[in-house]
């Protein structure tokens, strides 16, 4: 029942949608509705755990399975809460925006698509699911038309491209176990030979990297997630690329085995986990980077995004119980700063009309609730208590460490430096330093567009106070695979590697930041002035100069490392893009035009036709 | 050197002949009323090659027009009637050529097939 | 270069030619491989009371392929009229009138066409038929298009009787259908006496709507070449 | 029982009768041929039931097969002839608004004898009669291309012609050595004689039909009349010759491989050759501007795929063959007409220039779209369940050459959704500028006015709805089509007797 | 009648060699057409009407025959000495032309 | 009534060439004749046009074989010239094109005589125009056109007119 | 032995005819050759039904007669431009 509901109500939503869909109260209230009721029913499931489900119809002489596990709850919970909350926060904003119309419709597609995805008991139901989750993610995105749609273009190519080697990976197993099923494959998985596992892992680890935009298919995303309307950039951010480390979660730890994989010893210590976890610092290192040079606060975030999933991944190949305890807390952690940060910036972006951040600053008077959102979110982000990104990084920081891979975790910090260059810049131009004339009339949010991030901030931070809550979940997920669970306790946990209590780290926290505001009370208080009661060069400004001392906020820091950003991946995008134009070009000289040259073809294929198959008669 | 001049080597011959030369007409040719042409006597080559295959040496028309003709004295009516029918297949064909050819020519003003690709690629 | 290449091909394609079909022998063996032909001209005189063996092939047993076949004509035709009716050049030209030609070609008209009326009636006793007869009526046609500014043609003429041998065949062989053998194009009407042009069943008539089908299709093929559209032409006779 | 020798009489009759009715009623023959598709549709639909059971053999003329010619109306016959009539009414109610010029009696009439040559070919038990049908359904294209008497219409009629005749040629060769060796036509007869031909002999006919009628069956390098042929033909024919000709002429093709000459020695080699059919057509389409020229390699690269699944040896590879070929004949069909109207419409052969049309013809581009998205293989359409079906059929073969080939063609789907989803983007959201910002909602480099587009006529929409709903929830009937397509392939891989007919 | 028969086919197949060897000795067109014609027509009428005489069943199809080419020969090969006129095919040298008008539209201007 | 005349000619023209070709009396072959040839002639009925003019008089019935044999004479006597002209090595021969009247005017007639002229000795009718007739004459015996026409058409035109009016 | 020599003579006449249609040299001459041609080859098929007695010859002879008529009239007119 509360299984069926998962899949039922979407659909009901969909259609409803499609009905109603001139009337915006309606639409909002029936999806509102949907939304809620799929966390009361996502609730109810967790007494399920261990339930199958079958399709009544079967094709391909294939049923199609679905399972309640532990793991699917996990991100069936965090889909759904945040569903939630992204549609209050839709309610106002997404009335009368164009091209919108079918806003629910594609989010609703989506999630059926990650719900099949994340409950599937086989590999066929799992790549039906993929499909519609990757088109609906298409659709979500490229609706809004404009400079989405040349996003979600490429998106899409990319998402072609790795269903089709997931489809590959998928054919291959069938071809040799002769099954789909989940089950069946990890015992076959067993006796696999080397080859295999090999040429299977690159396939589904190569597939699922590009939806969980591991370094270097990550370029997609950043144009993709937010040129979309912000509402979805911000549930697109904070989960539609975890359901990439879903399936690599399922592969690795599901189907294959972490004992497995570690039969494939490179050199030394240096197995193939060890590989993906070079491919997940560089996750973090280069998209972080990148993201300190952005001028658009969406996709700053975005950029920061790709690199705190490169966190998700270093824990998850970790193999500890800390590490993949910490990869996956990291999931839930990501989920609720990188909505909270972006729900902020859309609540800034519902009054100004932009995210632009050249154009925006000193907004922290303006807009307070969205200024505590933010940083509340970019504290988590930045790894820092009291938040929750501290509680996830600081378990895969200390596995890395206890497991023996100091140059990860080293690389791993060069990205959290990098990740608070960042994060410091969106806070400045967006709400400190001078606030813009054009702004001076700008209000809050009204209460409905501020409850979400109200309830994303008690999370981020109570969820760090109390991080055995989370982990009581990942402990089971990680029996249920057969591996180590991490030891926890509601507010941290203790263990002979350490202990960490965050009651404790929070109280101290907090305190330090009470005495530091205190200072600044004390201290020096500055002058505010208008825009343009200010001069540069022995000029006064008006509004015919734009002058903004917002842009270029690391330009001298971007000169440094201009000449290092090669742009490569942009760069092998387009050749690639050029390769294919140039391979059709080549192909399409084959036909001259020359008719007399085409007659040739025919009896030519027909002497080549003879001289092979004349062998074979 | 006797036993190479058959009937059926000098038919293959001729077949084969008109066969292979309405083919090279057909690939090297640049007028396309010739390389219309080359298929017709590409096509009769065949048609020479399916008419005789029902041929039986000495024997007669099979038409019974006087008492006394026996069927064994006859030769196989089935390849007569598929050349008929071939070569009115060819003969429309080869009509229809020639009219898309007239109608290409006052268009393009070209008979030359290296000059008519305004499609390719 | 071109022609080299060619040379290279036609070889290679001479060479299959020769090494494979310039292998079977033929003329001495047509009985030894039990041919469905060796077997036709045995049964024809009785199947289909036909003297011609290759008419009843034509006509009945390979009738289907005859049908096809007259639909190939019949798209020629309509292909040629679609693809040259009202073009400029044809337009443009201006006759220069033979005398002889023109009276000579007035003269053995009705006789050119009698002849290809007897040579479809006789299809089934002498060699000829439909085919040739209706061949040998529109050559009478192409003459006279051909000497006369005047052409005393409507192409509604040509296609009314086009479509109606058509479908005089198709109906001749649907009535085999609903016959008694229920198979289309199966002979439903008598013998008559062997080698009598009342002889043969529904050939002599299926020949004869072959012929007008032909005549009338290659009649409108030659004048889409030379003349169209023939509508526009003045009526027959005075 | 209605006789199944009807299909190809109907049509035929039709057309024969067109010049009649035209006297009398100029434009009656829409109505006329529109009458004679619905009945065979509904001839077709009758039989079905029966063929599936048992195939039913009719003799023509009462002479019993090989002395005569015969049919064979099996589950291959009939479904094909169902293809071949559904989407030949669905077109016909298409040219209703869409062919409006002063020969359309001549249009209609060559409609139907296209109609009659490719139900003759999927029907005929009999190799001389396929090679009357095969010249029926080639010329009726030929001059069906050059039907608008425009320049790239003639030129690609005569390509179209000559390669055609070239490869009647071949084919007449291979049927003068069956003749010749085996004297008898009927392919029953010749499936029951052929193993006892000399090796070089076999491979003689086998390659020359291969090479004859993969002409008209597009396989590379065959195919390159092909582009020409089916980009300059007026729309509604496009969408016949990309949607059921080549098709037809393949699965004629492979039947006579399969089940008259038993020649499994060239499956290999056909799929190689069918792989890189679908790599040249892919590829060939990402660089094409016009969008029936995309279209049109996009149907070399589909043939390619169902060339790879037909080649396979197994039922589950040729019963996935026939599922996708019901799939790209109804998405095929639809790319075509809904693209007709745009052209028609906008005046450009470009898609770049249909920027944001979907705002005038929201039907149609949605359509458009669905039908892509079928082609290119995403569920729930019919496209991906075929092509998955393909790839689990080479799959389960489990050796490396098929797994190489699958990953080829999954390669070959990439490009594919690259190039048909860049032209439906430009069709909802404009098209993409050089600079990385400018993205135009409307208007074009064509100086089109989009504002005067309007939307398709009903007569166009309909169809293309109809052909929708096959795509689009054809997944519903996916058992159903897939009993009637295993039972196709059961047809194609027995072999066939003289004696099992009667 | 056999004999009468034999005769005339003897005489037919000589007028038809004469035929071929006037339109090959000839110096012009016209002069061939001329020999070509009269012998060919000739040869054929005898030939034709001796094979009917040889064999009587024949003889009523022979009739239609030589009335046709006895018709149609001579107008084919006015046909051809029109066009060749037309085409200023070169004539044999010292050929006369003594017209007070002509056939040809564009030599009356 | 002439239309009448010239289609019954036709007819029966028609029906005697049937009946040559056919060979035999038989009553179903001389039935299909009649048929088709009433056929043809009803169909094409603009062509016996031509025949109208043939008078039906006794006189002309009486000079239609003579007509007939006057020009098998002239044709032999033709061929033995063309005969002669060939074998001899000399090849005596003065080539010309010359132009004749004719007082015929029925087309027919002129037809008729055209032909008889191209296979009589030594002339080649080329084209016919109006009342003239232009000859290649391979020895032109006279260059004026009353002596021409004396000369070369005379004896076939005597006889013509009084058969074809 | 009549119709032996009559058959040679033929041949002669077919050969040189032939040769007129190869040496040309305008194409008037190669179509008077072929207006030979045809006369002599229907005069030929008449003689080759009577050798090999089937009356049903005779037809074929009359065929050719026609066509080749037509065919060597259209090709005349043709070069004289009057089609
Ligand atoms: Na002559
Ligand atoms: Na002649």
């Amino acid at each position: 029942m509360a299984f069926s509901m998962l899949f039922i109500l979407p659909v009901i939503g969909i259609v409803l949608s499609l009905i109603f869909v001139k009337v915006d109260f309606l639409k909002n209230l029936i999806n509102l509705t949907i939304f809620g009721a799929l966390v009361y029913f996502n609730i109810l499931l967790l007494n399920s755990v261990g339930e199958t489900f079958k399709l009544p119809f079967a094709f391909l002489g294939q049923s199609l399975t679905f399972r309640v596990t532990y793991l699917a709850l996990y991100f069936s919970l965090m889909i759904n809460g945040i569903s939630f909350l992204t549609a209050i926060f839709s309610w106002r904003f997404m009335r009368e925006r164009e091209n919108s119309s079918l806003y629910y419709v594609w989010w609703l597609t989506k999630t059926l698509g990650m719900f099949g995805v994340i409950f599937s008991g086989d590999f066929l139901t799992f790549f039906l699911s993929w499909e519609l989750m990757s088109w609906g993610t298409y659709f979500v995105m490229v609706q809004r038309g404009g400079a989405a749609a040349k996003a979600s273009y490429k998106y899409l190519v990319y998402a072609i491209s790795s269903a089709m080697v997931l489809l590959a990976g998928i054919v291959i197993l069938y071809a040799s176990f002769g099954t789909f099923s989940f089950a069946e494959l990890s015992k076959a998985y067993s006796n696999i030979s080397t080859g295999m596992l090999i040429l299977t892992l690159v396939l589904f680890i190569g597939s699922f990297s590009v939806e969980s935009a591991v370094f270097p298919l990550h370029s997609w995303l950043p144009d993709a997630y937010s040129e979309t309307f912000s509402p979805m950039s911000s549930y697109l951010s904070s989960i539609s690329t975890r359901l990439g480390t879903y399936g690599i979660i399922l592969f690795l730890f599901v189907i294959a085995g972490v004992s497995v994989i570690d039969r494939l010893q490179i050199i030394g210590a240096i197995n193939f986990r060890y590989v993906i976890g070079v491919f997940a610092v560089l996750t973090i290192i280069v998209p972080t980077f990148t993201a300190v040079f952005q001028d658009d606060a969406k996709k700053l975030v975005m950029w920061s995004g790709i690199g705190q999933g490169g966190y998700v991944l270093l824990g998850i190949v970790s193999g500890s119980a800390l590490g993949i305890g910490g990869g996956m807390f990291h999931m839930m952690s990501m989920l609720t700063f990188e909505s909270v940060i972006l729900l902020s910036i859309a609540a800034v972006e519902y009054r100004t009309g932009t995210t632009n951040m050249n154009k925006l600053g000193g907004l922290i008077k303006k807009q307070p609730v969205a200024f505590i959102g933010l940083l509340a979110g970019i504290i988590a982000l930045a790894g820092i208590p009291p938040m929750n990104g501290f509680v996830s990084k600081w378990f895969i920081y200390r596995s890395l460490i206890l497991s023996g891979y100091p140059f990860l975790a080293i690389g791993a910090m060069i990205g959290t430096l990098a990740t608070i260059l960042a994060v410091y810049k969106l806070i400045h131009n967006i709400f400190l330093g001078q606030l813009r004339e054009e702004y001076n009339g700008v209000k809050e949010v009204p209460f409905d567009m501020q409850l979400p991030i109200w309830i994303l901030i008690i999370i981020v931070w109570g969820s760090a106070v109390f991080p055995g809550i989370t982990f009581s979940l990942i402990a089971k997920i990680q029996s249920s695979l057969g591996l180590t669970p991490v030891p926890y306790s509601l507010n941290g946990i203790a263990t002979s590697a350490g202990d960490l209590d965050m009651l404790v780290v929070s109280i101290v926290f907090v305190a330090g930041l009470v005495v530091a505001y205190m200072v600044y009370l004390l201290g020096h208080r500055r002058k505010h002035v208008i825009q343009y009661d200010n001069y540069a060069a022995g000029h006064f400004l008006n509004k015919d100069i734009p002058y903004n001392y917002n842009a270029h906020f690391y330009a001298g820091m971007e000169h440094i490392f201009e000449p290092y950003r090669k742009k490569i991946i942009a760069r092998s995008e387009k050749s690639l893009a050029a390769l294919t134009g140039t391979i059709g070009d080549y192909l399409r000289h084959i036909y001259t035009g020359n008719v007399s040259t085409y007659a040739y073809y025919i009896v030519a294929a027909f002497v080549i036709g003879a001289i092979v198959l004349g062998g074979v008669f | 050197m006797s036993n190479l001049i058959t009937i059926e080597n000098i038919v293959y011959l001729a077949s084969f002949g008109l066969i292979l030369i309405g083919l090279f007409i057909v690939f090297s040719d640049k007028n396309l009323v010739k390389l219309v042409i080359g298929l017709d006597i590409a096509e009769t080559g065949v048609n020479i090659l399916l008419v005789s295959t029902g041929y039986i040496q000495g024997k007669t028309a099979p038409i019974f027009s006087r008492t006394g003709l026996k069927a064994s004295q006859m030769v196989d009516p089935v390849p007569q009637a598929l050349v008929l029918t071939a070569i009115v297949i060819g003969f429309g064909v080869t009509a229809l050529a020639l009219a898309l050819v007239v109608r290409l020519y006052q268009k393009t003003g070209t008979l030359d097939v290296s000059e008519i690709r305004g499609l390719k690629w | 270069m071109r022609r080299f290449f060619s040379l290279i091909l036609i070889i290679g394609f001479g060479f299959y030619l020769v090494t494979v079909i310039g292998r079977i022998p033929f003329a001495a063996t047509g009985e030894a491989k039990g041919s469905v032909g060796v077997q036709i001209v045995n049964d024809t005189v009785n199947d289909t009371g036909a003297a011609n063996a290759v008419t009843s092939v034509v006509v009945l047993y390979r009738g289907f392929d005859t049908l096809g076949e007259v639909t190939v004509l019949f798209l020629a035709a309509l292909g040629m009229s679609l693809l040259l009716k009202g073009t400029e050049e044809v337009k443009a030209r201006v006759f220069d009138e033979s005398f002889i030609l023109k009276t000579g070609s007035y003269l053995l008209f009705p006789f050119i066409v009698l002849f290809g009326l007897y040579i479809i009636v006789h299809g089934h006793l002498t060699p000829g038929g439909g085919f040739p007869g209706g061949v040998v009526i529109a050559t009478a046609f192409f003459i006279i298009v051909m000497t006369s500014e005047m052409v005393r043609l409507r192409e509604n003429l040509v296609s009314i009787l086009e479509s109606l041998a058509g479908l005089t065949f198709i109906a001749l062989g649907i009535a085999g259908l609903l016959g008694t053998k229920n198979s289309f194009l199966a002979n439903f009407m008598g013998k008559g006496v062997f080698n009598t042009i009342l002889s043969a069943g529904i050939i002599p008539f299926i020949y004869a709507a072959i012929g007008i089908k032909v005549g009338s299709e290659l009649t409108g093929a030659v004048g889409s070449m030379f003349l169209s559209p023939f509508g526009k032409q003045e009526e027959a006779g005075e | 029982m209605v006789n199944p020798i009807l299909l190809i009489i109907i049509p035929l009759a039709t057309a024969f009768f067109i010049p009649l009715l035209a006297i009398v009623w100029k434009n009656g023959s829409r109505y006329l041929a529109l009458l004679a598709a619905l009945a065979n549709v509904l001839i077709g639909i009758k039989l079905l039931p029966y063929v599936l059971e048992k195939p039913i053999h009719v003799t023509i003329a009462g002479f019993k097969a090989p002395i005569g010619i015969d049919l064979l109306a099996g589950p291959l016959g009939i479904v094909f002839s169902l293809i071949i009539s559904i989407t030949g009414f669905l077109v016909l109610i298409y040219s209703i608004g869409y062919i409006r010029d002063e020969s359309i009696n001549k249009y209609y009439t060559l409609f139907l004898l296209l109609l009659t040559g490719s139900t003759g070919m999927v029907l005929t038990n009999d190799i001389f009669n396929l090679f009357v049908f095969f010249e029926i359904l080639c010329i009726s294209s030929y001059i069906l291309v050059a039907y608008n008497r425009d320049e790239h219409g003639l030129e690609a009629a005569i390509k179209y012609l000559v390669l055609g005749s070239v490869g009647s040629l071949l084919f007449l060769i291979a049927i003068a050595i069956i003749y010749l060796k085996l004297g008898t036509l009927n392919m029953a007869d010749i499936s029951d004689k052929f193993d006892a031909l000399g090796g070089s002999y076999r491979m003689m006919v086998v390659v020359l039909i291969l090479s004859g009628l993969g002409v008209e069956a597009a396989i590379f390098p065959l195919n390159s009349w092909l582009p020409d042929a089916h980009s300059s033909a007026p729309s509604s024919i496009s969408a016949l010759l990309s949607g059921f000709v080549i098709e037809v002429a393949l699965i004629v093709v492979m039947k006579l491989v399969y089940s008259v000459f038993h020649a499994m020695q060239v499956l290999n080699a056909l799929a190689v050759v069918g792989v890189i059919t679908l790599l040249v057509g892919e590829f060939a389409a990402f660089r094409q501007e016009n969008i029936k020229r995309v279209l049109a390699y996009s149907s070399i690269g589909q043939v390619g795929l169902i060339l790879l699944a037909l080649s396979i040896n197994s039922k589950a590879g040729i019963s996935a063959a026939v599922l996708q070929i019901i799939n790209h004949t109804a998405s095929k069909s639809i790319l075509f007409l809904v693209s007709g109207y745009f052209i028609l419409k906008t005046g450009s052969y470009r898609y770049s220039d249909y920027s944001g049309i979907a705002k005038r013809m929201p039907v149609s581009s949605l359509l458009f779209v669905l039908a892509a998205l079928s082609l290119i293989g995403v569920p729930p359409f019919l496209g991906f369940f075929s092509k998955l079906q393909i790839v689990m059929a080479a799959a389960a073969r489990g050796s490396t050459f098929y797994v190489s080939l699958v990953s080829l063609v999954l390669l070959g789907t990439i490009v594919e959704g690259a190039y048909f989803l860049r032209i439906a983007q430009v069709l909802y959201f404009g098209r993409q500028q050089d600079t990385d910002s400018g993205w135009l909602e409307t208007g074009n480099a064509a100086g089109i006015d989009m504002e005067s587009v309007g939307n398709a006529p009903v007569s166009a929409v309909i169809p293309v709805l109809l052909l929708g709903i096959v795509v689009v929830f054809g997944f519903l009937f996916l058992t159903n089509l897939n009993g009637v397509t295993g039972s196709i392939a059961g047809e194609i891989t027995r072999a066939l007797s003289l004696a099992s007919l009667f | 009648m056999e004999i009468a028969g034999q005769v005339l086919v003897l005489i037919g197949a000589i007028f038809l060699f004469l035929g071929s060897l006037g339109i090959i000795r000839m110096p012009d067109v016209f002069n061939r057409l001329q020999a070509g014609t009269k012998a060919t027509t000739l040869g054929a009428l005898s030939l034709i009407i001796g094979v009917g005489l040889m064999n009587t069943a024949f003889l009523w199809k022979a009739i239609v025959l030589v009335v046709f080419v006895v018709l149609t020969n001579p107008i084919s090969s006015s046909t051809i000495a029109r066009a060749s006129y037309k085409m200023k095919v070169p004539m044999f040298k010292g050929t006369i032309k003594k017209m007070e008008e002509s056939f040809l539209e564009e030599e009356e201007k | 009534m002439r239309k009448v005349k010239g289609f019954i000619l036709l007819w029966l023209f028609t029906m005697i060439a049937w009946v040559l070709g056919t060979g035999t009396f038989r009553i179903d072959e001389l039935v299909t004749g009649l048929v088709l040839s009433f056929g043809v002639v009803v169909l094409f009925a603009s062509f016996t046009s031509l025949y109208r003019d043939i008078k039906i008089t006794p006189k002309s019935i009486v000079l239609m074989p003579v007509y007939l044999i006057v020009f098998l004479w002239e044709m032999i006597k033709s061929n033995i010239d063309v005969a002669l002209r060939v074998i001899n090595p000399a090849m005596p021969i003065k080539p010309g094109v010359v132009q004749l009247k004719t007082r015929l005017h029925s087309p027919l007639a002129k037809l008729i005589l055209a032909n008889s002229i191209t296979l009589t000795p030594g002339t080649l009718t080329m084209d016919v125009k109006d009342d003239s007739l232009f000859i290649h004459w391979i020895d032109v015996e006279a260059e004026n056109i009353e002596e021409a026409t004396r000369k070369v058409g005379w004896k076939f035109e005597r006889i013509l007119k009084e058969i074809i009016q | 032995m009549i119709i032996t020599i009559s058959l040679i003579l033929i041949g002669i006449a077919v050969f040189l005819s032939f040769l007129r249609l190869l040496i040309g040299p305008t194409v008037s001459d190669r179509l008077l050759a072929a207006d030979t041609l045809t006369t002599i080859t229907a005069a030929s098929i008449v003689l080759v039904a009577f050798v090999l007695g089937r009356l049903i010859y005779m037809d074929v002879a009359i065929v050719y007669a026609v066509i080749g008529f037509v065919g060597v009239v259209t090709v005349a007119r043709y070069l004289e431009g009057g089609i």
